[in-house]
């Protein structure tokens, strides 16, 4: 779960961060009494989860009270990679003379956190990896130790030779760690961090993303969800616990198991056609989840066939199975379906779909092509 | 032969009273695995009961159950919040072998289960891991048993149901297997491909590798890079998520393309260099390993 | 720093653990008020820093709040071991069924923390440990990882057959030794914890030691310390970082170096006097420390005459000598003193004395047998 | 022959810069010390006035003044908040020996950097210690270089100034010393007296070994088993702290006396059960050693 800008620096700052102040409006009026607090020379930032907003016009430089609430109206009335903004933040300048960037993430290969620091800060990260990689100074961290002192300290001095401004960076990158460690992060990160013409070294941008496992363990947090950050179908899903991804294409699958509804998705597009979302059923799937994944399905006014892709082991077909039937029977599918069902109790799923005069195949490759033509997509068998 | 396991290994279920965990028991037991004992806290002195009148004892704790019973090898079936607890858990009775199915561990849980696992000699399979089964001799996990046929073929994969499918394809073809490992969708997995790779490559039973992967992170890059350097046995690979869209996560933790690195080109072209077939659809890996064997 | 039963609690509770509840008061009308709101029946707990409240008297049973307030008013007179009771505690009476003992404390040998537990709580755990060993389970809780689940599980099962009150016994030994190390514990105990008819298990006494080494980075703990529970000369020597111990004797002691103060303590003893003190001074010795140590002791109306014993390593001795006379210049001692210094910076020690007329020894055994004539005691050469 | 360090040991000074640890550096290197580099954090690229118009570089990491120097070992004067980080930024460098004199250091700090030397191979001698010196070969820490002199004769001790008393009645006898460790008074020290008994039993330079032991605890007592079960030298003890009343800490962190153990009465029946003769007085070492050597 990806946290805003304002919450991510209310983490920080719990952490006992050095952060750029702000506060957050909703409106116009609220923005400029805000600006007013803080003498007119502020930033208006959108709150959204994405990144450019400060190439889409997201982010904006106030003198005035006044200029900050007409700034916060053209942001509030934005549209940023699709996402409608809702909040704007709003927090005094500063006196910026460096950039850096610091970041913490779950490694992989290590197996561990690892802590990466940039002296190029306040721009792209990616970009710096991919252009300039030795740029980019990378710590893993031990999880029976956490960070000590002296790793803080040497990263810190990675960005800043001064001793002043390394101290306090080495206290960030500690803190950054420990609220990382301690809010069951995926990924947080400080971007830029930077010191002022007065020595101080502060946050001013910051990023969280939460992992979805840690959520039931930390209400608070996931209390910080934005509805308006997902859309019905994603909330759909998420309450329905299915991994579900909208795409742009015709053919809707419902899938056991994400590694099958990956490879379900490329071999439609193999045959010529396009997937109209990835969606994994999961594991100990009931009825009613399948249920919700044909509504999910059905929403979507793109889609022209349904795809059900199915190799039962802990999944029951018959469960799949029972979960078409009662879909069919509440709503009008509009598209016509297709399925393919095979392991665990497949004939007894057969004998109930037969029984509604429903068929199913049991080739992946077959019950692909026959979605495909149905979709009305090119159907070019590549043998 | 197999690798990691094999019918004289004593498993532990941990979670065996629950609904999974008692499921999947019954489901190994009548395979042929032999489960010496269960764990669940609080319902230690009880008795499970396995398939044909079997019973199995239950005990408050991984401790209890390997002094008791000797076992040297757990599947853990717990709920997600206990699950990295579970693995320290067998990890620190010296467990060897810890299969962890459960989906959803938290990933910093699993920091700290990886390190433990580390500091006492344990290798954990898993999490989110359809486990291994070793057809004919035994079976660690969720994979269906019907599904796979003893015979030379190898296959380690990332995910559970296309792994399945794979096999599938390859027993009815004839092509059994030695050993089929899921190892896992999630960002932080105890045996990687590698692992599997070098275990394979010491059993002399077989003769190819399938390794299917997904998009997300460089495992099956290191892994091609291992099978190139040390592997004289042929492999077949697949990859996942070729259609998938850069930055999004499909479903498995582990798949997600993050800039430039982790795509299916880019998997597919480490296969490829370092001698690697590629299936295009899962239904071709098994032509391609008969192709291998000379079949 | 040793804290109040009431101050432990607090940190307990902070640590989500289910705690018998109370509130302080320091007259007996504060502790009728309290007892009414808990419905009269409640014990009323003298808070002192010692052992065997109970057999003091300091614990008492009332049935109502009348009863209460008499029984505060007995315990705010009393003195327990030679400590006047300022506050009680007052607490609702809980329906015990079973007592336990839980502890934490860092190991020596495992050179970690152990947690201990035994079934057999509500009692001098020391004397289970003399009479009964085996009804104690110690678990070796490694720092790296802290206390697992499966540990506090298995420590809970020794103390409770039931599952249901052993996950609860499991829950508060985590809390227990979380709370230990998030306070910078040297020695936390539940003593006893109780599960009631009901099948709750909590704790109702609680006994917590800070490691004073972690006080400079706790100042919400250091402000804890109850001035009344130290003396005057306590204070002072804090204050001024000497490790001091008041004992019974008349041979004031002032040492550097605490395994040479035990030292000197042991030969005043063997020719025959008695220590007055323990009194180190510490390494890096200023003139003010040493001004400060001849205060403390003086001010102690038993002390027949000072013996200082001094060997320069890191101290130097004219620091000691610059002290000595500062100290002589300001204050009227009243009692002889003799002085053995030797080591760094002696000479230059040596001649500061002689120019105000003092001398001193090089022979520790000389000065503690000049010491222990002046202060009258029968100097037996035991050679 | 000394033990742990010789005059090959390459030395580094964290704080070297601070009041003590500046004036301890001049010191060690007034007596032979190799000190090769200094670290204090901010202050790297500076040079350090050692005696004589020597000069010590100072690094702002341990890691850099390893790199740069090859240092095998590092004293530790920095405050007691950040002296654990120092011992495990040092274990953290591979610095094999590390002396923390630091007094003050928080208990719970030690026990996680006592667990990272542990892991890196690194011992640890303290904290609160007053270090070790090899007489006329090598000082790391604060025992006065005047107040021994080469010889036969071990000496460990839990303190700083009582040491100092021992050994120098010993030097006054004519009994010089192999080595003079000072192990540290707090709880948690790294290096134990058994580890230098053994290692003191494997130096044969050395012909005796004086021990100097306080209440609190049960060192002393494993320690003197140890020599009873494997030293062929004489022992020597004392222990300080019999007239401590129980309960009550003195100075020393780890001078406690708690129910029934750790009394002086307790370790002085351990050390002559073992064959250790036990001084009353601190001047009375000497003879008991003389007569041990035979002179």
């Amino acid at each position: 779960m990806n946290l805003h800008e304002y919450q991510a620096k209310e983490l920080f700052r719990a952490a006992g961060m050095a952060v750029n102040p702000g506060e957050v409006a909703d409106d116009p009026p609220g923005a400029r009494a805000v600006a007013e607090r803080y003498g007119g020379r502020v930033v208006v930032k959108a709150q959204v989860h994405s990144g450019g907003r400060g190439k889409a016009g997201g982010v904006r430089l106030a003198s005035t009270a006044a200029e900050a609430e007409q700034h916060a109206a053209a942001i509030l009335g934005m549209e940023i990679r699709g996402l409608a903004v809702e909040r704007v933040l709003v927090s005094p300048t500063e006196d910026i003379a460096t950039e850096a960037y610091v970041g913490v993430l779950v490694d992989r290969e290590a197996q561990c956190p690892v802590i990466m620091v940039s002296a190029e800060g306040g721009v792209d990260i990616e970009e710096v990896a991919a252009t300039n990689p030795e740029a980019i100074h990378k710590l893993p961290v031990d999880p029976r130790y956490g960070i000590m002192p002296h790793q803080a300290w040497t990263l810190a001095t990675r960005l800043h030779g001064d001793a002043g401004l390394a101290r306090q960076a080495a206290r960030i990158i500690s803190q950054l760690y420990d609220a990382f460690v301690g809010n069951g992060a995926s990924m947080a990160e400080i971007n830029p961090l930077i010191s002022t013409a007065a020595g101080e070294v502060k946050a001013i941008d910051a990023k969280v993303s939460i992992d979805d496992n840690e959520l039931f363990r930390r209400p608070a947090i996931a209390g910080m969800r934005d509805p308006a950050s997902e859309s019905a179908a994603d909330a759909k899903a998420r309450a329905a616990g299915l991994s579900f991804v909208k795409l742009e294409g015709s053919v809707g699958c419902c899938v056991n198991g994400a590694g099958l509804a990956m490879a379900t998705m490329d071999l439609v597009k193999y045959y010529g056609g396009e997937p109209a979302n990835f969606l994994d059923i999961g594991g100990s799937s009931n009825p009613d989840k399948v249920v919700a994944a044909l509504e999910i399905i059905t929403a979507d006014r793109g889609v022209k066939v349904i795809l059900f892709n199915i190799f039962g082991g802990i999944t029951r077909c018959d469960d799949v199975a029972r979960g078409i039937l009662e879909a069919v029977e509440r709503m009008d599918m509009g598209v016509p379906l297709v399925i393919r069902l095979t392991g665990t109790n497949e004939e007894l799923a057969r004998e109930m779909l037969a029984d509604a005069g429903m068929a199913a195949v049991t080739s992946m490759d077959d019950v692909v092509r026959e979605a495909v033509r149905l979709a009305g997509g090119d159907h070019v068998d590549l043998r | 032969m197999s690798i990691f396991v094999d019918e004289t290994t004593r498993v532990i279920v941990q979670g065996i009273t629950g609904r999974d965990g008692s499921f999947h028991t019954r489901q190994m037991m009548a395979y042929g695995t032999q489960v010496v004992a269960g764990v669940t806290p609080g319902k230690g002195g009880r008795s499970f009961d396995g398939p044909d009148g079997t019973a199995v004892p239950v005990f408050d704790t991984v401790a209890d159950a390997v002094a008791e019973t000797g076992a040297n090898a757990s599947v853990v079936y717990v709920p997600p919040a206990f699950a990295a607890g579970a693995i320290m858990e067998a990890a620190d009775s010296e467990v060897a072998f810890i299969v962890c199915v459960t989906e959803g561990v938290p990933v910093l849980d699993m920091t700290r289960a990886h390190a433990l696992a580390r500091d006492r000699g344990s290798r954990v399979l898993g999490p989110n891991c359809p486990g291994i089964i070793c057809p004919g001799r035994t079976n660690l996990g969720i994979i269906p048993g019907r599904i796979v046929t003893p015979g030379p073929v190898g296959l380690i994969s990332r995910s559970g149901t296309l792994t399945y499918e794979a096999v599938h394809h390859l027993t009815r073809d004839g092509l059994g297997q030695t050993a089929c490992v899921g190892i896992g969708g999630d960002p932080l997995v105890g045996t990687s491909f590698t692992d599997c790779l070098a275990a394979f490559a010491a059993d002399s039973d077989t003769e190819a590798v399938v390794m299917i992967g997904e998009i997300g992170g460089t495992a099956e890059q290191e892994a091609a890079d291992w099978v190139g350097a040390n592997l004289d046995i042929p492999v077949v690979g697949f990859i996942a998520g070729r259609t998938a869209p850069p930055g999004t996560r499909m479903g498995h933790a582990g798949a997600i393309i993050s800039g430039s690195s982790g795509t299916a080109a880019e998997k597919t072209r480490a296969f490829e260099d370092n001698g690697i077939k590629v299936a295009k659809r899962p239904v071709e890996i098994s032509a391609l390993v008969a192709a291998a064997l000379g079949r």
